[in-house]
């Protein structure tokens, strides 16, 4: 293709973003919108499985039946999410087990939030509420982003992500609502989540170079600094109805801006766990890893035997 | 309590949904791929629903204030009634579907006639797991064809982890003197009518898988009586390590 | 060595172990002598390693420090008498590598009461008190056997077992001065360990073809019965003073012979067990068989480096 | 409590021998021969002794009727404050190696600070412990050396540990405020002075063992504010299961 031709094919599909057309698997993209997405859609599918693991750590010890069942149904869908989204990234031309492959290397990022353990019950309620919060936030906008199948994959996420942050916050409420000792669980976990919940969001816009370029593709609708002050706005009064307080002595209403003003994120702490060194970058690591090499047998095992049933079929057939 | 034998017969059906669901939960993220995740996660919920159901009921025969979760979650480990099958660990995925396979066929058994029970609650139970359990029996049939005829590495895992799981078998069968009366009322199964049946089929499926029928005339048992392996102590610290820890709390 | 000579050797051993000399590793001895020894003190060893797993299995969860240290105590002992008796045995000529592939390959056996599992914290009690017990009585007869080194052997670790005898039967008594709960669980316990231990004996001496050979050689002093009969005598009392019931209903005190009569034992179960058919036959050699392949490495990692430092000797030394 | 600083820091350092000791114990019979399992065993008992010097003093110290037992095991997972290293798992005897070894160093520095204590009793514990401990880093730092100088599989292997554990170091070093008002008294030992030579102890002997002394600047911590890594809750499950469940009774 001549460059005039590539160029008139960019010119094309610029509009057709624009106009907020879909753009589908079997459609003209430029290299860049490709390379874009699988990074962003992979690495929002490594984050649904590597998200089961925190949470997947209190299935066993859940204290109601109830509870264990909800949680249980969580992570499966977290696991469906995972699904989904791997398609979505398959339609783009890179199959699974490359993708698994970037995640095992460490060259595919997964959300940072992971990396800190769940070490309470509460835990699991305070990721419902504030991990899922900052994640809808998140993936409200991607709902109409410019790449169909994400789109599309984005409204069931969504759908059952909101299901999820409602089931937290009502496991956070009725711990509020319980024994003291029960409300000071709830309130060591937010303690916990609430600095790790902001840094979902992703550094300062002033050291967030790409934005730019997702905001035209529709892949962002709105700035890290803007949808974190929107997770506050949001959050804030949630805690004041749990009776729970905020970790953070700066956190004041500004009745000038009809916003939240907060406190500093550590942002060494960010970096830290973005670069590895989080309290749990290894274990998760560890914990798929493993998994993936424990269960090769398995995979082979099904390969071949769906090889002899196809070929039996042909024999069959001829 | 004036069901007593109803009461245990139950926890026996019960307890077996319980453990297995908690054997498959702690795999959750950690099987071979996201299809056989989102599939034994399945498995394990449903498993907790029945349990669930059958604890609601007990608590109601029982009428004394204990709620599901005081069933489930506050015994010593000799009240539990579950078979040793059930409780035996994860060693590698071969072993997860050899033991649940061979509880499945067990488990639909029971179902199907349970349906003819002549206690409604219990009908009402048996009718939503037989749809349940069919697929379970389905999922655990076909991963043990896919591991006995796919490689040597697979057939050889699955093998031993059939071969393992078989003395443990014989356990599904046993009746308690509770478990008799109740089947003698017609409201329980009486499960020494089945097991012919049951041999067979999982003969039938290990042949199609390319496997050998083991022939070890041995058996373990001990779960019905509450004596389990050295394996049910950990699962119940587990289990139970909150409502120990934090007693007569609402969650 | 012609036949002559053989025979005269023996006839001097025989004398030898008649007037109660020991025989030492060094002395001449017939084959089957050496055979029978290695056999039988391998087994012995076996048998206390193996033993280390039930009681290791509640380690982590003993009801007080108190007992958890005791606990551990008793099971490094284990470890320690292991340790004397494969000395023991390595002396006839034999590696302990060669042992424990015995061990591991199921060749060799070892005491079948090992293949029952723990479940409560009064099964810790009940192995002191019954196991150790009835170990005890074979053992104390060990003390003046013929061969040197298991006889001195035996000396030390009858003094250990008997403290731990009592150490059970402390813990026994506690649970039996407990709450109603507590004696539950002993005699639950009892219940359990009491035809097992029964078991320990070995066959019926009508079954037991060996027995007069190792009565020559003070391998045995008194038949599988003979002991047995002594163990039920010397139990029963200790059960009565606990307040908890021998599960045999035709337990009865014969005024006539001065001893218990007691019922009949499943020899079915006996055999069973002794054949690896037990409830955790199976998991005791995959636990014995996992340490070691696991520790293959750490092994030759030891002997690797204890070369390299021989050498270096030698290099400085020349 | 008269003497809340003086009971933190005690449990502060008790609750690294308790946690230690539970891992430890979970080893008994399962090492790669007899002689390190009885060494193991050895060190593991040490460590219980000591605990319960420590809290049967803090217990001493509370005086409102806890024993060393309830300190021990009926606390939440929040308020045990042993450092992260203590409570990793024993994933192989190189993981066993090098987290006792990077923890007896510190351990014998501590014990040797300690018995210039102005408490007599943490004096008298400290001059047991100082024998007791010296005998624990000889163990791990002529295993460090064989397995470092040892085979290239085994070289490895204690290098992967060594590495997995280095970001666990900097903790040992920390002070609460408790630690800080302790020590100012004269009762507890300023860490933060003897980490210099923490560091070179441990480099002098990793040299020797013919290892890399890893670089890695980032640190993990939190076991000292009671945020303990995700392996702690299951040491509990297992530590604390029968006084959770048979509260109140006698042992």
């Amino acid at each position: 293709m001549s460059e005039k031709e590539v160029k008139n094919l960019e010119a094309i599909f610029e509009a057709r973003i624009a106009r907020d057309e879909k753009i589908e698997p079997k459609d003209w993209m430029p290299e860049k919108y490709r390379q874009t997405h699988i990074r962003q859609i992979s690495q929002h599918a490594h984050s649904e499985i590597v998200g089961m693991l925190p949470e997947g750590n209190w299935i066993t010890r859940a204290p109601s039946l109830r509870r264990k069942a909800a949680l249980l149904a969580k992570v499966q869908d977290e696991a469906g999410h995972g699904l989904y989204l791997y398609s979505a990234t398959e339609t783009l031309g890179i199959s699974r087990e490359e993708l698994f492959d970037q995640l095992h290397s460490g060259k595919a990022k997964y959300s940072s939030i992971f990396n800190y353990p769940s070490v309470t019950w509460a835990d699991i309620g305070a990721i419902g509420w504030l991990v899922d919060g900052a994640a809808i936030i998140n993936q409200v906008a991607l709902c109409t982003t410019s790449f169909g199948p994400y789109a599309r994959a984005m409204v069931r996420i969504c759908k059952e992500e909101s299901f999820h942050q409602r089931q937290g916050y009502e496991i956070m409420l009725t711990l509020c609502n319980g024994t003291p000792e029960q409300k000071a669980m709830a309130q060591d976990a937010l303690n916990r989540w609430w600095w790790p919940s902001l840094m979902m969001f992703g550094p300062r816009d002033a050291d967030s170079p790409h934005t730019e370029q997702s905001m035209k593709w529709k892949l962002k609708r709105k700035t890290n600094d803007e949808l974190r002050q929107q997770f506050v706005d949001q959050t804030v009064p949630q805690a004041d109805i749990l009776g729970i307080t905020v970790p953070d002595p700066d956190l004041k209403f500004n009745p000038e801006t009809g916003h939240y003003d907060f406190g500093e994120i550590d942002w060494d702490e960010f970096w830290q766990v973005v670069k590895g060194h989080g309290p749990c970058n290894k274990e998760r690591m560890e914990a798929r890893v493993g998994a993936w090499e424990r269960g090769s047998w398995v995979r082979e095992a099904a390969m071949a035997y769906a090889e002899k049933q196809a070929k039996k079929k042909v024999a069959k057939a001829s | 309590m004036k069901d007593q034998d109803l009461y245990n017969y139950i926890l026996g059906v019960a307890d077996n949904s319980l453990i297995l669901g908690q054997r498959l939960g702690e795999l959750c993220g950690h099987g071979p791929n996201l299809e056989t995740d989102i599939a034994l996660t399945n498995i394990a919920l449903d498993l907790f629903g029945q349990t669930r159901s059958y604890y609601q009921y007990a608590a109601k025969i029982a009428g004394d204030g204990r709620t599901e979760d005081d069933i489930a979650m506050l015994r010593n480990e000799r009240d539990y009634k579950n078979v040793l099958l059930v409780e035996q660990p994860n060693t590698h995925f071969g072993h997860v579907i050899a033991r649940q396979f061979l509880f499945d066929v067990y488990h639909l058994q029971l179902m199907n006639a349970l349906q003819h029970s002549k206690d409604e609650m219990l009908v009402a139970i048996a009718r939503k797991g037989v749809k349940e359990v069919s697929y379970h029996k389905r999922f655990s049939g076909d991963w043990l064809k896919r591991l006995g005829d796919g490689t040597d590495e697979s057939k050889q895992n699955i093998q031993e982890a059939i071969d393992h799981f078989w003395p443990y078998t014989d356990e599904l069968f046993d009746m308690t003197d509770s478990d008799k009366k109740i089947a003698d009322q017609g409201i329980g199964v009486d499960m020494t009518t089945l097991k012919d049946d049951y041999y067979k089929q999982i003969s039938e499926v290990l042949e199609e898988a390319t496997l050998t029928i083991p022939d070890n005339p041995y058996s373990k048992r001990g779960g019905k009586q509450g004596i389990h392996t050295e394996h049910m102590g950990y699962i119940l610290t587990e289990l139970q390590y909150m409502q120990r820890t934090y007693p007569n709390m609402t969650w």
